[in-house]
């Protein structure tokens, strides 16, 4: 019967692999996703089979509530909510962890000592765990803006956050050693303002790095909880989460062109640098604007259009009228193109998932390679809400933190409108000298209504 | 006992290298969907959580039990469902393509 | 026992699975080179030929197991010298290239 | 003490993975190559130290035997013998995990009734143990020309095989409920025997793709014998290698263009199918001839010249002398490159090896790829001792059995040179049209006395 169900763990974590491999390519994903929730519960129903468990009801209650309130979360969240949603049920996933962790080590309480490597995992996954519950919440208050998106700092934070993790793996070495249970109360409570301080210092727009590396934590605490209660698929299954969660967070720091210690430690997004580098240069040079009128004519009579979407797309709501605005043109018979920036907006994908919302064709996204070389080519391009992502200072200036991050060239095209709603800077908070570039002109005001304004413009042409 | 958490270990150091080796080059695109499909495979830990809730234990640790399968079980099934959600997206357009 | 078969087994699909991921899109130059490789490595057989042939068994076990010492040394040796010979030839290429 | 042995064990087996991994890129082969060599010899050294090993002799006298006799295979094997030298080398490996679960199962016969999964897997070991010592063996001898290189074929050979391979099953079977070792020893003969037969009916030419297949079962072999007796690191690197062996396989058969299937049981290579093709369109159709003398001129003054090397290379033992001819050629301007097919020769890599020996520069190398645009280009293609590669049936004509391989378009060129001793087809016996293309001419002979007399000739231009 064991061996069953250990050969049944098995066959869940190979789902898992599965899974995990068919969800890295667009074609297979969504049956990667299917595959390894089969795998999930298999493995939940192979443990209602488990000779330890002797009672039911209390299982049996908390995967009801567990289940409904997750389905709930699931069905309700907005499409643009997605990253908080992922923040918030890792924090969970983080939680049980723990939460196993703390079970063991009361039950363990009763008997005989506890041997060490069990006496040493189990503490390793509370930390783990905690951390990764009170962080993930952190992340999710950030990106709901419960919490500042600010990178909140203060002095000597550095310093602060390296004594507070030292004593909590001093009071792990302690532990060890005694077995104590008031100390493990400590414990939760210094991982748990762990988890907060390390995650507050870092600005908003960072976070799905955070929830990536948080996942991983995650995962490494499932894994943890595995030792503790000696179950390979448990291990399996985090292993791999963790793994794959910090191979993802490389990625993402590679696409922004940040090292992780940047991102983790950089306060990147805190209010000082924005402050430094906005209205300064703002204010002494000349810009051009444009009214919606002349904007519309020029992009009636374009021959090709791309529009740069960026995050204040997201915030203006503006993917279903920048939508329609694209079919009134096309109408005309106007080409247009829309050039995704792998790290526009505020999460990965952030701009193919509000366009799909809209039900922009999958054929008329582009990614940057495939886009740039067009922008020769390109009558207008209209940037909507990106900053960052078309800065030219990432070409051209050394000293700009965007520096070798790969950008959109727009400024290639023979007219740029730029929507936003002042020169305030993007996520980066450095100035951007395409705003002044002598065939750029400026559209102020919030998105979605500069852009009804075009559309309206366009119909009575 | 120590025996018992080497073979654990070469499990665990195994699984790493083939979480490594399954995530490469995944496109931009796909990041949200993974980080949350992968996120809901972390919530395997409702296996530690049923056994530890079902146990039949003392007051206290089978609340703890009982909070773990719930935490648990809304990482898995929100997990599983907003990945879904989030992919039937970009199903649906590329069908129109 | 049966038990402690599925452990290994686990570790042996884990292996697996890393195995597979870890050989793919190999150039076809490099196909001769990866296979004395790996041959090498299969002669890590070595390790039970070792166990079996220090057990200090009656006679015929004995020779079974120095043989099996003699075979997966050779296998052992001359994979990993003949790979890097091979790798060698390529090395020198590229540097005057 | 045990922990730390398995702990070095998994060292061992990370070693592996990376080297492994470093193996299949150019840059890193080497460097990777030594890491798996370091993680062997950590290994080899952890285990003395295990508890089992009572005495020291045997192990000692067993190691400086294999290795003075592996060291010399090493040493003394020609560079083009290497395929050969890798059958025998695994060979050697199936052999000794066949010998290891051997030892282990007189071990077990003394003492009382053993486990049914320990049964099973010496059974297994020693199968496939057998198998891989017997069919390496065989393919080493087809490569020598120790046993013949031709596909072995005889009525009811398939019958045959599938019964005898039935039969070691029923044995395995009957083995694991009875313990008795008589039929044992017949096991063992039964399973050289299957080796033997499944490797006979194999052509030569094919004998890469089935020693990849025997590496791949070496590797599994390991990994059984790990299992037999507990031993983690036997069997991650035993599988290790079992995966990426079959993953070779696959990637080398889809070079081809054919099945695993096909190598296995299609007799490719058999003489039937050679005679039946080989002279009939041979003798009906005319050719050109050419001169040494006109060849040579031709080649003289041509602005570029590509040399298409295949298997009559390596019968000729060319390599050197095309190397020199390409030198006199470069000192009068012309542009030498060599087109590399993918399985040009015998062996993957084949047409590497062989030229890196004559010191040919590493970047005159085209890959098919890079090379089939340059054709249009190319004043001569010289084909020395190449067929299929250059067999235009292959994009033309659904029915031959090349047909979808991909080719070197040498017929782009506007002269082709094709150097071979006869009409004789090459490995896949089919006739090729391209030797009666109106701009081919052939230039009889070995290839080596050929280059010899174009090298004199031009000299003397
Ligand atoms: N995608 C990811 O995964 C990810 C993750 C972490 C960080 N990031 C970072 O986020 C940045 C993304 O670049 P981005 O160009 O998309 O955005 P951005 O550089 O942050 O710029 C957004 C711009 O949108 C404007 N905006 C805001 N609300 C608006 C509204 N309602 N109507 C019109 N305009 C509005 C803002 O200007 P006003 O305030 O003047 O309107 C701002 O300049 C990059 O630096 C990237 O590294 C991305
Ligand atoms: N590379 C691999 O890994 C691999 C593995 C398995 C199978 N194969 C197969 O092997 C074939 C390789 O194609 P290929 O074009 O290289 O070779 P090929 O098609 O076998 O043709 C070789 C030609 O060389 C000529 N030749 C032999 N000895 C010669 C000598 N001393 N001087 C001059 N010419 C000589 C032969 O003609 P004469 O007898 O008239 O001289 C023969 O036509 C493919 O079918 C491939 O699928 C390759």
């Amino acid at each position: 019967m064991i061996a069953l169900i250990k050969l049944i763990y098995l066959g869940a974590a190979v789902c898992f692999i599965l899974g995990l491999k068919r969800l890295s390519h667009p074609a297979t994903a969504r049956s990667g996703n299917m595959l390894a929730a089969l795998g999930m519960l298999v493995a939940i129903v192979a443990t209602l089979f488990d000779q330890e468990i002797l009672t039911f009801p209390v299982i049996i209650a908390g995967i009801v509530v567990g289940s409904a309130v997750g389905a709930t979360f699931a069905r309700t969240v907005k499409m643009t909510a997605m990253p908080q949603m992922v923040a918030l049920l890792n924090g969970f996933g983080g939680g049980a962890s723990a939460l196993v962790a703390g079970a063991e080590f009361l039950r363990l309480q009763g008997g005989v000592a506890t041997p060490i490597n069990i006496a040493i995992t189990i503490q390793l996954s509370v930390l783990i765990g905690s951390v990764t519950f009170s962080g993930s919440l952190i992340a999710f208050g950030k990106l709901q803006e419960l919490v500042t998106g600010r990178a909140v700092t203060y002095p000597l934070q550095k310093t602060l956050n390296a004594l507070l993790f030292a004593s909590v793996l001093g009071l792990i070495a302690w532990l060890v050693v005694s077995g104590q249970p008031v100390p493990f109360i400590v414990l939760v409570g210094l991982a748990l303002l762990l988890g907060v301080l390390s995650v507050i210092p870092i600005g908003g727009a960072d976070m799905p790095v955070v929830i990536s590396l948080l996942n991983s934590y995650s995962g490494i605490a499932a894994a943890m909880t595995g030792f503790v209660i000696s179950n390979s698929g448990l291990i399996i299954s985090g292993a791999l989460v963790g793994a794959s969660g910090l191979i993802l967070t490389r990625i993402m720091c590679k696409a922004m062109n940040r090292s992780l210690a940047n991102v983790l430690f950089g306060a990147f997004g805190s209010g000082a640098t924005e402050v430094a580098a906005g209205p300064a240069g703002a204010l002494e040079r000349p810009i051009k604007q444009i009214s919606a009128e002349d904007a519309s004519t020029l992009l009636a009579f374009a021959r090709q259009v791309v529009f740069v979407p960026g995050y204040g797309l997201a915030v203006a709501q503006a993917q279903h009228v920048v939508r329609e605005l694209a079919d009134l043109l096309e109408k005309r018979g106007v080409e247009v193109k829309y050039a995704i920036h792998p790290v526009a907006g505020r999460m990965p994908g952030h701009m193919n998932v509000l366009l799909a919302e809209a039900d922009v064709p999958y054929d008329k996204l582009f990614d940057m390679d495939q886009i740039n070389p067009e922008f020769d080519r390109t009558d207008v391009s209209v940037v909507i809400g990106a900053n960052d992502v078309v800065n030219p200072a990432a070409r051209n200036t050394p000293e700009s933190p965007l520096y070798g991050m790969p950008i959109l060239d727009v400024d290639n095209s023979h007219h740029i409108i730029v929507m936003k709603r002042s020169m305030r800077p993007g996520f980066a908070g450095v100035g951007n000298e395409l705003f002044y570039d002598s065939k750029t002109t400026m559209l102020f005001g919030d998105a979605k209504d500069s852009l009804k304004k075009l559309a309206t413009e366009v119909k009575e042409l | 006992m120590i025996e018992g958490l080497v073979e654990l270990l070469v499990v665990f150091v195994l699984a790493m290298f083939v979480g490594f080796e399954v995530i490469t080059k995944v496109p931009p695109t796909l990041h949200t969907p993974l980080m949350s499909g992968s996120n809901a495979i972390s919530g395997i830990t409702i296996i530690g959580a049923m056994i530890v809730a079902g146990r039949g234990d003392a007051r206290v640790a089978a609340i703890l039990g009982f909070l773990a399968v719930v935490f648990a079980m809304i990482n898995v099934v929100g997990g599983f469902m907003v990945t879904d959600r989030m992919l039937r997206m970009f199903k649906r357009k590329k069908e129109s393509e």
